[in-house]
């Protein structure tokens, strides 16, 4: 191969178009299905329910009908009809609109948890799983009881401590979750650290540090990415139930758990409405990141979840 | 034996830095929270005197961690205290709720495996059939469906419109709460008291919210069960056992659904933990009088010690299913030996 | 067989706190007590009519600073202890010397109590007190078996008296206790008066209302009191086979200001928050119209109560608030931004949806931005003496029926402070000391008409509406009768 | 011709793991592995030397500290008359470069989330300053050497995109980047299938030649050993039982070990089919191992006397050495 | 000659997956006679594993038989019902497997499985006549009868492999097809386990098939010798006229490959690329690729397994005009 051949390569490589872009995902799309099968759709579904939520999420006016708050969008606790689809509550605001403006709070609040705890404790595992020692012993007895604890129990612990407010439900969330990635991080780093080509990464006289980066955390990557997905949906269902037990959020922000706590007291008389769809919200939103993850898992190593 | 004693002791010893750790962690939450015992406790008007007597008595002005290491002395003698809010030792309201939440748990630990485990075998013996794809759904929207919202659906369904099942409390207001005062499982204390009416109205209370954490916990066990199902299908001593002629139930459910049992062993405890969570809720959405709403409760009245209690019981609730878990393993697979 | 007893469930979310009348300081406690002891003075059922009770009479000096009372004769506690003059003082010494929460009922206005004869017994006050005889209705000063109750400990259980037992002299006695779940009341048939015509009342505890609500509905509970929600009031309402009683009660609801430092230190701003407060609104909303608009700090149904917030500032008088808020230099470019704090649990579950209704009314107005926060009891208590919270939600039950319980304690400088809305006005100060010692009830009128005049002006708290109280009956249940003292004999009621 | 390598009574011993309350209760003692157990032998420059026996025999091992990969229990390791037992790890990394490793799979000694060009110029990056340009130019070139063609095409390749082969081929290519003197190939062909075991040993016979190369070939198939090493090494329970030339081991087996192993292999010729017997039994733990001679148990001409003591090595004629009693 | 105990015609064996279809085995046939044993051998992937399980009809999913026979006494496993299925199993053709380690079930004693094994095809069988005769095939098999009541985890691997031949040879069958049976074993267990399968023969009057890509195992135990590749066999034969004058390019390249400690040989054959990928299998012979001395009719058109010389078989252009 000459050179003039070799410079000519990225060139051809930059002149991208839309539509050959556009070819290009189709076609890894459709050969991706082929490979992965049920695993695929099942991960498609997952990102389409994330993607709707997260649009969602981002643009809730272009959905809903009325704002979250308007107290004035119709008469008072009205079963679903034509304008009202999912009714109305005793202040007389649009549900759907309560749903709709809701998933930007429980969205913001899972991920950032999930995000919070993964940058915690990744890097922990990672350095306690590769240089071991005491530190690694006392790190992995602290996390280890905190794992096998109720989790949401410690939850409750801390959202009481830091009232509530939706960075301090963040914090309470994301704490539950750290020993989570630590685990699985170090348990990871455990296993691959014996892996021939780290031991190979030895034997050409790798630094330690570089090791970790280049040989070890790359591989750890896929399965955080499975845990991640997997993580948000289980920080929904934290969130939402730390809001149903009252130590979520204060009132004026939409949220979820909190009108089913709502709800509830209007069960008896028959609104079924007012905690039905906060509900389904929930669960189409978990159902989605734990697809999404899912999906992932069987994608990008089968034997993730079997553990 | 001998060595399962050991083993046992040697758990148990295991357990203590994991119990002491919880303590410190929920310790240190306890008085870092806003709001104190003694202003939880006193009206509006109390003065300030009394307030900061009170204070003293309760030991609160001490600094934190001359608290913390009397209260580690103190559980050292196995003694978790008095309550600052109310007058009444650690201990009471636990022996009190501990069987509700312990009753609560169990049925709805059975439950999950009773309909978690056929149905994962189930689908597993029937993959990629609509019946499969339909049980796996099942396993996925299972799983997350908040229990709370769960157990509302089945009030409103079953309560409220259906008026079949009640759907709070552990009894009904009529039946005089004296019958229960023997083991505090209301199921056993009604047999003992020999009293079929009242054993009839308390399971038809439990049956609700023990069947929603069932529910909603057999998502974990359907998908689990499942996939551990597939994987030993696939090894090698299945062929084996095919080969040799064995027939087609017996590989699937002697030798098949035990080896994929033992990986479900060993996810029974940490569901477990999960199970003592959604207990949590479920009390509060069936107004069930246990370990749950007795920790809400006190932690709203920062009744320190209580909540402190209420942990390590938790903890130690976690420890010995694990515990239990680690012997039935050991009684299943004979590659474990203590 | 043995005749069942007529039984009597009755549920309800309240709890019990102490049984023991120096620390208790809860309505339920207090009305349990109430059932089963007896104060030396006593309401006609269902009135404001003070009778008399253990004391058969009692005497003033003409300075209004000494009482004496005259014992019935001839009365025992069930052990055989006589009830006398010296069991009065032993009672009342005993609350003084433990402090417990409602002591400062006694404390306060007590310097001494001396027994003057065997029957007869003299309470030494430390000024005249218009309102003393309403205070000795109250459960501190109830009378106790000093053979039963420890002297120089707070008891919580039945437990721990001595015998076990739960008796004084009223119409009940306690037969079994079982806290937070049951609590069994039974005839004592060692009282003076005629006998109850329900031999058991069952009271049951509901952890919520929801609960208590399907309990009565399904028949399993004869009398639901306190506290349904508003949506479970308006089905009952409704149902044939359920007797519903309504009354006012004497409880209140209000805004509390921090109007030492906070944004709310210009009382001008009160003013106008208070213009932009629309009560039938909410209480549409949120109550499903079960309360009553309270236009004054002083309830509705007490002596002197006026409607000055009413003609002052009205209700939703947006333009008089921004007149109001522009003259305090606000205006649209430059709101009024406040945090409005509210507390989730202890009111009930509708106390969030007050809170958002409330800031909805507050930003009708451009000028305002509010922003909602929260905190538990515990917390929410430690932030009002910390000044941290500039508007707060509170609710009021009296300790004893007087106008003075209602104003004094939020505006006069000592109990404002305890409140945390620290309010201090030498005027103001000297007016409430004329009512509470002056007991000319003509002079009386005028002060209290005063204060509810300056209260518009000043405003140190907000009213917002006046709680009706429900009790739901089975059909062959009768006899409820609680008036706006709030106390409920159980000896009154009848079952068919 | 010089030694390159010499090692001196070498011992690695694994401790046994154990719960510390274990410990703490049976009283228990803390039980080792015997991995390597006292080995002496000498690598001379340009030659490859076999280390062969059954699995658990302790070759890997070997290998490792050789590499100082494994921290040694006891002994020395001189690397080119210098002693490197006790270099610390910065140190050491100046004779990574010159010492290299090629293990047993290919596809877990390749990190499936680096590119094959990557991996391969991993080693240059470490040791040796060259810009990016420079280094994929090396790259590409030993590809081409150790016939990874089209080596502009592999180049941007994951290593489960390649077959078996050219996975091997990519180690081989790694682990000669840096111009090794020296390389310990640790059973490189165990996992490929026999059409590829052939191709990478031939490979691996230009390579030694092109790139003046000193070998420690790992195997348990004497057949290969026989085909590519100039002296072979037997091992037995993590001791060396027998070592020698190819000649002398393969034309005059003296120790039974040897002879048992020899001709234990199958011959591909059914002609030539087996006929004498072979020890009964399997080898025994390393943690335990069998006083006196390892093998005893298992020998047809054991005597009282091999339970005795360790039969030292001992020259038996050339550079012949066995650890027998037996004449 | 008596009839055959295995006469196997025309098999093909297709796994549909997402991608297409993987053609594993096309078109093989072959015949074992009662006492022989047959060695199959081939690169990795040709597809023997396959053949080897479907003799018992215990394909893994998504693998079936598309076409052809295995008649066995004359009977055809192809069309069996699941019961008679399920009776021959074991009693009339065993198998042993790859891995001895995971080839027993870790939860059961070896008596249970004895016990399991036999209660299967003989229901009256008590549980002390069981054991009693599991313990006297492990004696054959050196084995002492006490670790009859252990579990698999406290035998070593030679012995598990050994076991599994116990429990294939427990119900007296007359064929054993032994797949890649020595792969994880060490050379000097591997040897005592190929002098035992030859006793074994002798003893039992068995007929085995060995599969195996080890040609040095191949030569030391078998008979005949079928070479497959992509699917097909290429070449079937006595084992010495496989190894001594071996007809196809690719049987020759097999055998070159291979050092012979025996041989001071100074290099050996190779054979570049690897095997075909049998969604898309090459036009023409399958080896054609590969093939050292490819003709154009190779590349065009698939040749025929055809009959050399006596018991002599071969699919190749060269022979084969
Ligand atoms: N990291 C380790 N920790 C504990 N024991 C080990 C370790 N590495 C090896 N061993 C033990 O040391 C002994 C020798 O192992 P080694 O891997 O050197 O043998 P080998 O001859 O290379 O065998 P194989 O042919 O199976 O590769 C074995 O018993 C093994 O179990
Ligand atoms: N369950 C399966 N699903 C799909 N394809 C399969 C399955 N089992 C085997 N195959 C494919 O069938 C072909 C033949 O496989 P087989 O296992 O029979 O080969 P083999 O000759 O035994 O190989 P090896 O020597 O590796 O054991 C291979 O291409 C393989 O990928
Ligand atoms: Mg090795
Ligand atoms: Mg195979």
């Amino acid at each position: 191969m000459n050179k003039t051949e070799k410079k000519n390569t990225p060139v051809v490589e930059a002149r991208f178009s839309p539509a050959s872009l556009l070819r290009k995902i189709i076609g890894s799309v459709s050969k991706a299905h082929k490979t992965y099968g049920l695993e695929w759709w099942i991960m498609i579904a997952g990102i389409v329910i994330v993607l709707f939520m997260l649009y969602m999420a981002f643009f809730p006016q272009t959905i809903a009908p009325f704002s979250a708050l308007d107290q004035d969008t119709g008469p008072q606790l009205s079963a679903p009809d034509k304008t009202h689809i999912f009714g109305t509550d005793n202040l007389k605001r649009d549900v759907f609109s309560r749903v709709v403006f809701g998933s930007r709070t429980i969205l913001g609040v899972a991920f950032s948890a999930a995000l919070l705890s993964s940058i915690i404790g990744i890097p922990l595992g990672l350095f306690s799983g590769y240089f071991g020692g005491a530190l690694d012993r006392i790190l992995s007895l602290i996390m280890d009881s905190i794992y096998s604890f109720p989790g949401l129990i410690l939850a409750i612990a801390f959202a009481a401590m830091l009232g509530p407010g939706v960075i301090n439900i963040t914090l309470a969330v994301s704490v539950i979750y750290i020993p989570t990635y630590f685990r699985l991080v170090r348990g990871q780093v455990l296993t691959l650290k014996e892996e021939l080509y780290v031991e190979a990464a030895h034997s050409i006289g790798a630094p330690n540090i570089i090791i970790l980066i280049k040989y070890i955390f790359p591989n750890v990557i896929a399965t955080v990415v499975v845990v991640f997905s997997l993580n948000i949906a289980d920080a929904i269902m934290t969130e939402a139930a730390l809001s149903y037990i009252g130590l979520g959020l204060p009132a004026g922000i939409p949220d979820w758990g909190m009108d089913i706590a709502i709800g509830k007291s209007f069960l008896p008389s028959g609104v079924w409405w007012m905690i039905t769809f906060p509900g389904l919200a929930i669960i189409l939103l978990a159902l989605g990141f734990t697809m999404l993850g899912e999906g992932l898992a069987e994608i990008l190593n089968p034997r993730l979840l079997e553990k | 034996m001998k060595g399962l004693l050991r083993y046992a002791i040697t758990r148990i010893l295991l357990t203590i830095p994991m119990i002491f750790i919880l303590l410190t962690v929920v310790f240190l939450v306890l008085r870092v929270m806003p709001g104190d015992p003694v202003s939880a406790m006193l009206g509006a008007h109390a003065p300030e005197r009394v307030i900061e007597e009170k204070k003293e008595e309760l030991g609160l002005n001490k600094p934190i961690i001359i608290q913390y290491f009397e209260y580690l002395g103190q559980l050292a003698r196995f003694d978790l205290g008095e309550s600052m809010v109310l007058k009444q030792k650690v201990t009471d309201p636990i022996k009190e709720k501990l069987p509700a939440t312990i009753e609560l748990t169990l049925w709805g630990m059975f439950f999950t495996l009773a309909i978690g485990v056929p149905l994962g075998a189930y689908a597993a013996n029937k993959r990629r059939t609509g019946r499969d794809f339909g049980i796996r759904l099942y396993g996925n929207v299972a799983y997350c469906i908040p229990v709370y919202w769960m157990g509302l659906m089945m009030q409103l369904v079953f309560g409220v419109w259906l008026k079949w099942l009640p759907i709070a409390g552990r009894t009904s207001p009529r039946i005089m709460s004296s019958l229960f005062s023997n083991t505090g499982f209301y199921l056993i204390d009604t047999l003992l008291a020999g009293n079929l009416r009242a054993f009839g109205d308390v399971a038809v209370h439990l049956l609700l919210p023990s069947l929603t954490l069932g529910i909603v916990l057999s998502g974990v066990f359907v998908r689990l069960t499942r996939a551990n199902m597939l994987d030993v299908l696939k090894s090698d001593f299945i062929l084996a056992a095919r080969a040799r002629g064995v027939s087609e139930k017996l590989v699937v459910y002697k030798h098949g659904l035990k080896n994929a049992f033992i990986p479900i062993l060993t996810m029974l405890g940490l569901q477990f933990a999960i199970l003592l969570a959604g207990a949590v809720l479920t009390e509060t959405t069936f107004s069930w009088p246990g370990m749950g709403r007795l920790l809400m409760e006190r932690i709203y009245l920062r009744d320190y010690p209580t909540v402190q209690g209420v942990i390590v019981v938790f903890a130690i609730m976690v420890s010995v299913i694990s515990l239990l878990v680690d012997l039935l393993y050991a009684a299943v697979d004979p590659r474990v030996k203590y | 067989q043995v005749d069942e007893p007529t039984t009597l469930v009755y549920g309800t979310t309240e709890k019990v706190t102490d049984m023991d009348t120096a620390h208790a300081y809860d309505f339920h406690t207090w009305e349990i007590f109430q059932n089963i002891y007896q104060g030396l003075l006593a309401y006609t059922p269902g009135t404001t009519e003070l009778v008399p009770g253990l004391a058969e009479s009692y005497t003033a000096n003409a300075a209004g600073d000494e009482y004496v009372f005259k014992l019935r004769e001839g009365l025992t506690f069930t052990d055989g202890t006589p009830f006398n003059a010296e069991a009065v003082k032993w009672s009342i010494d005993r609350v003084i010397a433990l402090e417990g929460d409602p002591s400062w009922l006694v404390t306060d206005f007590v310097k001494a109590v001396e027994v003057v004869d065997e029957y007869r017994v003299k309470f030494i006050l430390p000024d005249s007190i218009a309102y003393f005889p309403s205070l000795v209705a109250t459960v501190p000063y109830f009378p106790l078996n000093p053979n039963v109750y420890p002297e120089d400990r707070i008891v919580r259980e039945p437990s721990e008296l001595v015998g076990g037992e739960l008796v004084g002299l009223g119409p009940y006695k306690v037969l079994s206790f079982k806290r937070d779940e049951e609590v069994v009341l039974e005839v004592n048939p060692d009282y003076y008066g005629p006998a109850p015509k329900v031999e058991r009342i069952i009271i049951r505890y509901f952890a919520d209302a929801t609960t208590m609500r399907l309990a009565i509905e399904a028949g399993e509970i004869d009398l639901a009191y306190k506290t349904l929600n508003p949506s479970d009031i308006k089905d009952l309402s409704t149902k044939s086979d359920i007797i519903t009683n309504q009354l006012q009660g004497p409880y209140i609801r209000y805004i509390c200001y921090e109007t030492s430092e906070s944004v709310f230190a210009d009382k001008r701003v009160r003013q106008a928050i208070s213009a932009l407060v629309n009560r039938q609104d909410f209480i549409d909303k949120v109550y499903l119209g079960q309360n009553s608009p309270l236009y004054s700090m002083v309830p509705m149904g007490m002596i002197y109560h006026t409607d000055d917030f009413k003609e002052a500032l009205g209700d939703g008088n947006i333009a008089l608030a921004e007149s109001l808020l522009i003259e305090a230099g606000y205006s649209a470019d430059n709101p009024f931004i406040f945090e409005l704090w509210y507390t989730p649990s202890h009111y009930g579950d509708t106390e969030v949806h007050l809170a958002e209704v409330l800031k909805d009314q507050f930003e009708k107005s451009d000028m305002v931005k509010v922003e909602i926060k929260s905190a538990e009891w515990a917390a929410y208590k430690d932030k009002w003496k910390g000044k941290e919270m500039p508007m707060y939600l509170l609710g009021w039950y009296p300790d004893y029926i007087d106008p003075d319980n209602y104003t004094a304690a939020f505006a006069g400088t000592s109990g404002s402070k305890g409140m945390g809305i620290n309010f201090s006005d030498p005027e103001w100060d000297a007016l409430f000391n004329e009512e509470q010692t002056n007991a000319d009830p003509a002079v009386r009128q005028a002060v209290f008409e005063t204060l509810q005049q300056k209260w518009t002006v000043d405003v140190p708290t907000t009213p917002l509406f006046q709680g009706n109280l429900y009790v739901f009956t089975s059909s062959n249940v009768s006899g409820v009768k609680i008036g706006p003292t709030l106390i409920f004999n159980y000896n009154q009621l009848e079952m068919k | 011709m010089d030694d390159l390598i010499r090692i001196k009574n070498l011992k690695k011993n694994f401790p046994v793991q154990k719960n510390f309350l274990d410990l703490l209760f049976a009283g228990a003692k803390q039980s080792y592995v015997h991995a390597v157990d006292d080995i002496s032998f000498e690598i001379k420059k340009g030659e490859v030397l076999g280390l062969a026996g059954e699995s658990g025999s302790g070759k890997s091992t070997t290998g490792r500290l050789l590499l100082r990969l494994l921290e040694p229990t006891d002994g020395t390791i001189e690397y080119d008359g210098e002693d490197i037992t006790n270099k610390p790890y910065k140190e050491m990394r100046s004779y990574r470069e010159k010492m290299q490793v090629v293990f047993q799979d290919p596809n877990s000694s390749l990190s499936p989330r680096m590119k094959v060009g990557d991996a391969i110029g991993h080693p240059l990056k470490i040791h040796k300053k060259l810009s990016t340009v420079q280094r994929k130019e090396e790259v590409l070139s030993l590809m081409e050497k150790v016939g990874l063609t089209p080596a502009d095409f592999l180049y941007n390749k994951y290593p489960h995109q390649l077959s078996g082969g050219q996975s091997q081929r990519v180690v081989l290519a790694r682990a000669l980047i840096t111009n090794p003197e020296f390389v310990v190939a640790d059973e490189p062909i165990a996992m490929a299938d026999v059409s590829v075991r052939a191709l990478i040993l031939e490979l691996m016979k230009d390579l030694k030649k092109e790139f003046d190369l000193t070998y420690l070939f790992i195997t348990h198939d004497l057949s290969t050993a026989k085909y590519l090493c100039d002296r072979i090494a037997i091992m037995y329970l993590g001791q060396i039982v027998e070592i020698g030339s190819k000649e002398e081991l393969f034309n005059n087996p003296h120790h039974p070990y040897t002879k048992a192993l020899l001709s234990a292999v199958p011959v591909p010729d059914p002609t030539q089919r087996r006929t004498e017997e072979i020890p009964r039994g399997e080898i025994p733990s390393a943690i335990n191992p069998p006083a006196g001679c390892h093998f005893h148990p298992r020998c047809r001409y054991a005597t009282p006397e091999c339970s005795a003591s360790r039969p030292p090595l001992k020259n038996i004629g050339g550079t012949q050495y066995s650890a027998c009693i037996l004449e | 000659m008596d009839k055959p105990i295995l006469d196997v015609r025309n098999l093909s064996i297709d796994y549909p997956i997402s991608i297409g279809t993987v053609e594993a085995v096309r078109d093989v046939s072959f015949t074992l006679e009662k006492g022989e044993a047959l060695g199959l051998v081939g690169e990795s992937g040709c597809g023997k594993s396959t053949l080897g399980l479907a003799f018992l009809q215990l394909l893994r999913a998504p693998g079936r038989i598309i076409d052809g026979q295995i008649l066995y006494h004359g009977n055809d496993i192809v069309t069996m019902k699941n019961d008679a299925l399920m009776k021959m199993r074991g009693r009339n053709i065993a198998m042993v497997f790859q891995n001895p380690l995971t080839s027993l079930d870790p939860l059961y004693s070896i008596e249970d499985q004895f016990y399991e094994t036999m209660k299967q095809h003989e229901p009256k069988i008590t549980k002390a006549e069981a054991a009693e005769k599991a313990g006297k095939v492990l004696e054959d098999l050196s084995i002492d009868k006490k670790r009859l009541y252990e579990y698999p985890h406290q035998l070593s691997g030679g012995m598990r492999q050994r076991i599994m031949i116990g429990l294939g040879l427990i119900l007296n069958p007359d064929l054993l097809i032994a797949d890649e049976p020595t792969t994880s074993l060490d050379v000097i267990v591997e040897a005592g386990f190929i002098d035992l399968l030859a006793k074994l023969r002798r003893e039992y009057n068995l007929s085995i098939i060995l599969i195996s890509h080890n040609l040095g195992l191949v030569a030391e135990m078998v008979d005949r010798i079928a070479v497959m590749y992509g699917g097909k066999i290429m070449e079937l034969g006595t084992a010495e006229d496989i190894f001594g004058k071996p007809l196809h390019p690719y049987t020759e390249g097999l055998i070159g490959c291979v050092p012979n400690i025996k041989l001071d040989q100074k290099s050996l054959v190779s054979m570049p690329g690897s095997p075909p990928d049998l969604v898309n299998p090459p036009k023409g012979c399958r080896f054609s690729p590969r093939c050292p001395k490819c003709m154009d009719i190779c590349r065009e058109k698939e040749p025929e397994l055809k009959t050399k010389e006596k018991g002599r078989q071969v699919s190749c252009w060269l022979y084969n005009k």
